[in-house]
């Protein structure tokens, strides 16, 4: 799409994809090796997946849930590679530990797409993923500039303790607020990625902090906790919570800006259509696809939410 | 008989301390409790910590896991273990969100059959511990997956969003109040139902017959069925009043968070089952009460509060906690009677 | 007159044992039956069988010349059936008052328990039977002895047409067994129906208007107790005469092995119910069976568990001298080492795992002895179980069996069996006869004899009087915790025992 | 004497079906083989799974929880369970990643320290279980929490990566041989261990004294300790024995992924668990062996891989689990003697 960076694959073509290509022709099996359906984004992930490959008659994708665990991920690549799969899809739990055995695969000759978390090193035919620190550089540029241009207070709600999109998401935040040195981050949190304790995070943070202007959530579901917490003592009109994933789901940031608990949120690209339209490419049009695709995020906020999340859910 | 009069006195100085140590749950949690208003955060000479909204926050935190925790404290009493509470407070808080929102059902219908589906899949796990014999443990490991399953199939992998109004698509505005508070905006309705719900079973525990028959088959189950105590009738019961109860808690989850999601509750059979311990009651069944459960449940609660208060590393939050964990089960090792 | 209970052709199999076939049994009104026979030969299954708890068998029963098929115990208990089971099968947990009324609980008009009925209707049971034992303290604290009186209690307050009494006076001393005696004329006289199982067998003769004796499973013969001498209905169970009940006590020849002096144990955290000892001094001698009487909870076996180092914590006075040295008991390992031995009170609880092996279960104390640096030589161990089974005349299959699937007077011997493999100086004995058959006890006896004549010494607790008259060379008698009396068996009886026992004796310490 | 005859033939015939029952978690384990070979996918009329690389797949993949598993045995067959391995495989795979890498260290010392660490862990637990006397259900659970906090605080809350060779930040080459394959590359080192922990388990419990003694605590703790086993230092060391292992299975982890993450390990327990309960062991005590628990690693390992190779939905594996674990204890009850 549009503002797109990206970068060629440098000469010619991975030999995965041109040894896997049997064109139109073809019939097709690929997996989806998912980190975590418990994380709606990734269910998301798995939704668009499945939605955009239905408009591919040649594809037919099989889904693994690693369940958080590396080592049972890399179990679910053996055996899509013990089934032969035409094409992996991998959305990795985390960098390192899926390295080697996405190389076994892409040694193989099966064409791998990593999704949303790299891994280390280039045996894979293309990443698509979106920028954790540029997302939390964005989000911190809206609250220095848009929310508070003349400073204020702010609470973070992290992710959990461990996760790398947490760090990247705090450190990207960190940058964007510094233009406006009178944006105070006054006190942090985790709230482990959940609403409910997102909500008990903000019940202390909002008891410790008599004043609080905006509160940065590392994801939607926390900053709705936080919403949620705010309101129940009556404060939730003091200030502002911004968030970050803007899933296109009832329960999501879309729906939240639209419905006014949220002020914006930030789209994490799940690049579900695009990994789709990446195996296309490779499998039945035999061309080549770029190494790395970064998607932008884009700001939701009242004034686009009921339109992009309309365009993000054709049939309804 | 000769000894009765020497009896006495000793039996006087045990009864003391034996009301003592029935309370030893409670002392705990005061102990948490001072320690909490000394190490509390103060603005303006206010201890944060024991203002009111925020004794009120500390209950509502715990209130859900509370919920669970009496039926988990039943299912102990009898000897058993039920890990698929938290699975099945998703199942419930999924079930919630889907038939009021997806499809457009009333909330007494909603609600009926979400507590029915609980009390039937405990009923089950129930069956299959008393009727087959296999362990507690085994078959809510097993309840915990299928649960857990049911729940990602019903919801379809995403979280229910749950909206208010009369329209289409909208939950009933009556099921909102739910999550409301109450009292001049101070006490949250769920604190509430915890309340309702604890106060129910101790009054139960203590004026029927199924009590009785509850603790013999967690004493004695040999003694129990030959007494005539419908041990299986009992059991059934007893892991379908727990289901029953982490139904409730799934209701109270969607309504506080808005929204129902399949993997709602991850964990909390750990923090359930931690809070019945602490209370007193013995893994091994026979012994303990629901005080001594909301009790245990209170002080995880102020715990997690001070803590967050006072924003410790969540890091070190873990070592708190678990050092915290041992030491109140460690108090329990000082009963006269072990 | 139709009888009241009516078994026919009773058969019943577990596994490859037999315990019951075509046994006919028959019960009057006002009758009270007794039904002896070794250990293991059927008698529980029997009565088991009737009151319900076991289900399926061969045969049928018939109540009042109607037949029946029970389901269970509630059935029984509703067709009149009441039993008092061998093992204490009681709840903890829960208050004398709720034992007794458990599963048919009173209940107020509104459906809730009514506590207060309940407590004053136990007080009333258990003050019929001569128990004062408050109703509302838990089961779980109270004694071996006022348990089986609360049991006793409980089957009694079914006001059943037939009461089963199985073993009911195996931790009782003479003077509650009197006071259940009493018990059961009263009831007897209003019509019930009882069956009586004891292998005290003075208590037979005192009670039982007919006997029955079982042997593997089968009626060996049925006759009126009165017209019998002991001698002769224990030639009927055991199926061959048994000589000599008790060995004539030698004198004891040896040096002082154990001095006792002064002995008192405060506890740190004090259990109610508990008699630690309050002063006892007393010794024994290599050679020297030494008995311990008294009265339930004088203290004999909170005795042994401070002497053996496994009493609750707590600051002892006085002293403890093995062969002279000043000893402080610090736990089993310890006491084993210095050569003392301990057979506990109740050997399913505390004495084995029942269903691990023979072999298992007699080696577990003496482990190092059969290999090296930690590794075991089979065939040692199984040497040595050999051995020990040839010995005490065990009867069993093969040394994988499982523990639990003898008799329990065999059981027993695994117990004493273990100790022995350790080679004791002494040995401390907690009723090591309860619940063992005749045939049984008498191997005991005997080998107690052999290894005295060894050198070994040997303190004995026991509840029943003729057993320490007949086996033990003095007893030491006491209660509340401290020696009253000590007693030459040569020229003192039953009766001197009691006496002291109960605190009528005018003077103290006879030697 | 009379009835030694008599009881010979029964105890025979006995026996015989007591060898069968010795292995019955086997013929579970050969039922779930045959049923794989038969669902197994097909391509070019080879079945997929029983080929050579996707068996040695199936135990690579069990590996881990298999040595858990081991550890997880002993604690159970006196009585206990150890929730805390799946934490202190987090702990002991960033522990030997933070040595090897980040301070540097030789391979030798960082693999001895990490199974200290582990060792000392488990010998802890032990110790507030046998002298303090508190559940180890509770004892571990406090126990998870602590390892995954001194964990997080170790790594500093971030997976560390494990790079090869001999620069600084670098781990020693030594150390990725762990995790290669051996024997013309179809057998992984990790399976090796495995099989050697095994074995040496196997053997430990068939000779030692010491085995006598932890069978005796599970059957009848305080028939033990009055027959004079030492019933405190038994359960010390076989916490500690636990610990151990489940630090090996933490290094074996980091190896394999070339990672040692704070978060690894969630939940292994209760595969574990699964594992030694489907292997026949007992949760009771007393009772159980370590070739059962092997047969269950494995059947469990094979029950997911045909899961996978088959791509049944996600959700469903998790019902068909729930079932086959339910399945697998309620065959348990056959046992003659239960
Ligand atoms: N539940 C059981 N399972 C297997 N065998 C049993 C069971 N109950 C009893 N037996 C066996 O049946 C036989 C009869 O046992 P029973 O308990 O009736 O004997 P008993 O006459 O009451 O002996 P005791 O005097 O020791 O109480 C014994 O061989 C015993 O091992
Ligand atoms: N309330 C109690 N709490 C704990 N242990 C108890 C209690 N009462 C008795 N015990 C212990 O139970 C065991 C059995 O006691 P038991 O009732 O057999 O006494 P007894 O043998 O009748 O009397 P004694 O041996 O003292 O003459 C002993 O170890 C005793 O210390
Ligand atoms: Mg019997
Ligand atoms: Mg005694």
């Amino acid at each position: 799409g549009c503002g797109t960076t990206s970068e060629r694959t440098s000469g010619a073509a991975s030999p995965g994809s041109s040894k896997s290509c049997k064109g139109a022709d073809g019939k097709y099996t690929i997996g989806m090796s998912q980190a975590n359906v418990a994380e709606p984004y990734r269910q998301r992930m798995d939704d668009d997946i499945k939605a955009a490959a239905k408009d591919v008659p040649q594809f037919d994708v099989k889904f693994a849930d690693a369940a958080q665990d590396n080592a049972k991920q890399v179990a679910d690549v053996e055996n899509y590679i013990t089934q032969q799969i035409d094409l992996l899809i991998i959305s990795p739990n985390e960098a390192k530990p899926l390295t080697a055995v996405v190389k076994k695969a892409y040694d193989k000759g099966i064409p791998v797409i990593v999704l949303d978390r790299k891994v280390e090193g280039d045996a894979y035919t293309g990443f698509i993923g979106g920028d954790n620190v540029q997302i939390g550089r964005e989000a911190g540029k809206y609250i220095a500039e848009k929310l508070l241009p003349s400073g204020g207070n702010v609470v973070e709600l992290k992710g959990l303790a461990g996760a790398t999109p947490q760090a990247e998401r705090h450190e990207g935040f960190l940058e964007g607020i510094k233009g406006n040195p009178k944006v105070k981050v006054i006190a942090a949190a985790s709230g482990d990625w959940l609403r409910e304790k997102g909500q008990s995070q903000m019940d202390a943070l909002l008891k410790a902090n008599p004043k609080i202007d905006v509160v940065y959530s590392h994801n939607d579901p926390m900053a709705e906790g936080a919403y949620l917490a705010a309101k129940a003592v009556g404060r939730e009109k003091e200030m502002k919570f911004t968030g970050i994933d803007a899933l296109p789901i009832p329960s999501g940031g879309i729906k939240a800006v639209e419905q006014g608990r949220l002020s914006a949120t930030f789209t994490y690209p799940t690049n579900g259509k695009e990994a789709i339209a990446a195996a296309k490419k490779i499998l039945v049009d035999c061309g080549t696809i770029e190494k790395s695709q970064i998607l932008p995020t884009r700001l939701i906020d009242a004034s686009n939410a009921a339109k992009i999340y309309a365009e993000e859910n054709p049939t309804g | 008989m000769t000894d009765v009069q020497d009896r006495a006195a000793p039996a006087e100085k045990r009864s003391v301390a034996a009301t003592l140590f029935r309370f030893q749950s409670v002392f705990g949690l005061i102990a948490v409790f001072v320690a909490a208003i000394i190490f509390s955060p103060r603005k303006n000479g206010e201890i944060l910590f024991v203002s009111a909204d925020n004794l009120a926050n500390v209950v509502r935190a715990v209130s859900e896991i509370g919920i669970i925790a009496v039926g988990m404290t039943f299912v102990i009493l009898i000897g058993g273990i039920d890990l698929s509470v938290g699975a099945v407070l998703g199942l419930a808080a999924v079930g919630s969100a889907v038939l009021m929102v997806e499809n457009d059902w009333g909330f007494l219908p909603s609600v009926v059959l979400v507590l029915a589906i609980g009390l039937v899949f405990g009923a089950l796990q129930g069956v299959a511990t008393a009727m087959i014999g296999i362990q507690s443990f085994i078959v809510t490991l097993a309840g915990l997956q299928i649960a857990r399953g049911l729940a990602r199939i019903w919801s379809g992998g995403q979280g229910v969003a749950i909206a208010y109004g009369d329209g289409p698509k909208e939950a009933p505005t009556s099921f909102a109040l739910l999550g409301e508070r109450t009292f001049g905006g101070l006490v949250p309705i769920p604190v509430i139902i915890f309340a309702v719900v604890a106060i129910a079973a101790v009054v139960f525990l203590r004026v029927s017959a199924f009590s009785r028959h509850l603790y013999a088959v967690g004493g004695n189950e040999k003694a129990a069925r030959l007494s005539g105590v419908p041990v299986v009738r009992v059991k059934i019961a007893v892991f379908a009043i727990c289901g029953l109860l982490a139904s409730l808690a799934g209701i109270v989850h969607a309504v506080q968070l808005n929204q129902g999601s399949p993997n709602d509750g991850i964990g909390y059979e750990l923090d359930a089952i931690a809070a019945v311990v602490i209370g007193g009651t013995s893994l091994a069944g026979g012994r303990g009460s629901v005080a001594g459960t909301v009790a245990g449940a209170l002080l995880l609660g102020v715990l997690n509060n001070i803590l967050a208060l006072n924003n410790i590393d969540s890091n070190i939050q873990l070592l708190i906690k678990g050092l915290v964990i041992v030491a109140a089960a460690a108090l329990q090792r000082l009963r006269p009677t072990s | 007159m139709d009888d009241l209970v009516r078994m026919s052709a009773i058969g019943k199999r577990y596994g490859g044992v037999q315990a019951c076939h075509e046994v006919d049994f028959v019960l009057g009104a006002g009758e009270v039956h007794a039904l002896l026979g070794e250990n293991g030969a059927g008698k529980s299954t029997l009565m088991k069988i009737l009151s319900g708890d076991v289900t399926e068998y061969a045969g049928s029963i018939a109540i009042n010349g109607a037949p029946v098929r029970f389901g269970g115990p509630t059935d029984a208990q509703a067709a009149g059936i009441a039993m008092i089971h061998q093992e204490l099968d009681l709840v903890p947990g829960l208050s004398v008052a709720d034992n007794i009324f458990l599963g048919r609980e009173l209940r107020t008009p509104v459906r809730t328990v009514d506590r207060r009925r309940m407590e004053r209707e136990a007080r009333e049971l258990l003050d019929r039977g001569g128990v004062s034992l408050d109703p509302r303290r838990p089961v779980g604290e109270l004694r071996v002895g006022e348990q089986q009186l609360v049991t006793i209690a409980k089957a009694i307050s079914l006001d059943a047409r037939v009461l089963i009494m199985d073993e009911p006076t195996s931790a009782l001393t003479s003077s509650e067994v009197e006071r259940l005696f009493d018990v059961i004329r009263e009831l007897r006289t209003s019509g019930v129906g009882i069956v009586y199982i004891s292998h005290r067998m003075e208590e037979i003769a005192k009670v039982a208007d007919r006997a029955t004796v079982l042997r593997n499973g089968q009626i060996v013969t049925s006759f009126d107790p009165r017209k019998l001498s002991t001698a002769e209905v224990v030639e009927a169970m055991v199926g061959r005469p048994v000589q000599t009940m008790f060995t004539t006590p030698d004198s004891a020849t040896g040096d002082e092995l154990l001095r006792v002096e002064g002995l008192r144990l405060r506890a740190r955290r004090p259990r109610p119910g508990r008699r630690d000892p309050d002063g006892i001094s007393l010794t024994v001698r290599a050679g020297e069976i030494v008995g311990l009487a008294g009265l339930l909870g004088a203290g004999r076996t909170e005795l042994l568990e401070t002497l053996y180092g496994v009493a609750p914590g707590g600051t002892r006075t006085g002293r403890i001298l093995l062969q002279g040295k000043a000893i402080r008991p610090r736990g089993p390992r310890h006491a084993l080492a210095q050569g003392i031995g301990f057979v506990p009170e109740d050997r399913r609880t505390s004495g084995l795992v029942l269903f691990h092996s023979i072999l298992a279960n007699t080696v577990v104390s003496s482990l190092p002895s059969y290999g090296r640096l930690g590794v075991i030589a089979r065939r040692m161990e199984r040497a040595a179980s050999t051995r020990m089974a040839d010995r005490l005349r065990l009867k069993f299959g093969r040394l994988q069996d499982e523990v639990g699937t003898l008799s329990g007077g065999n059981q027993q011997k695994v117990v004493f069996g273990r100790m022995l493999l350790t080679e004791p100086k002494l040995l401390l004995l907690d009723e090591p006869t309860r619940g063992v058959d005749v045939g049984a006890k008498a191997e005991i006896y005997r080998l107690l004899g052999e290894l005295a004549a060894q050198g070994l010494g040997v303190l004995l607790a026991s509840s029943e009087l003729p057993e320490l008259v007949g086996v033990c060379d003095r007893v030491v008698v006491l209660r509340d915790g401290r020696d009253v009396a000590s007693f030459s068996t040569a020229d003192s009886g039953e009766g001197d025992l009691l006496a002291a026992a109960m605190g009528h004796l005018d003077v103290e310490g006879v030697q």
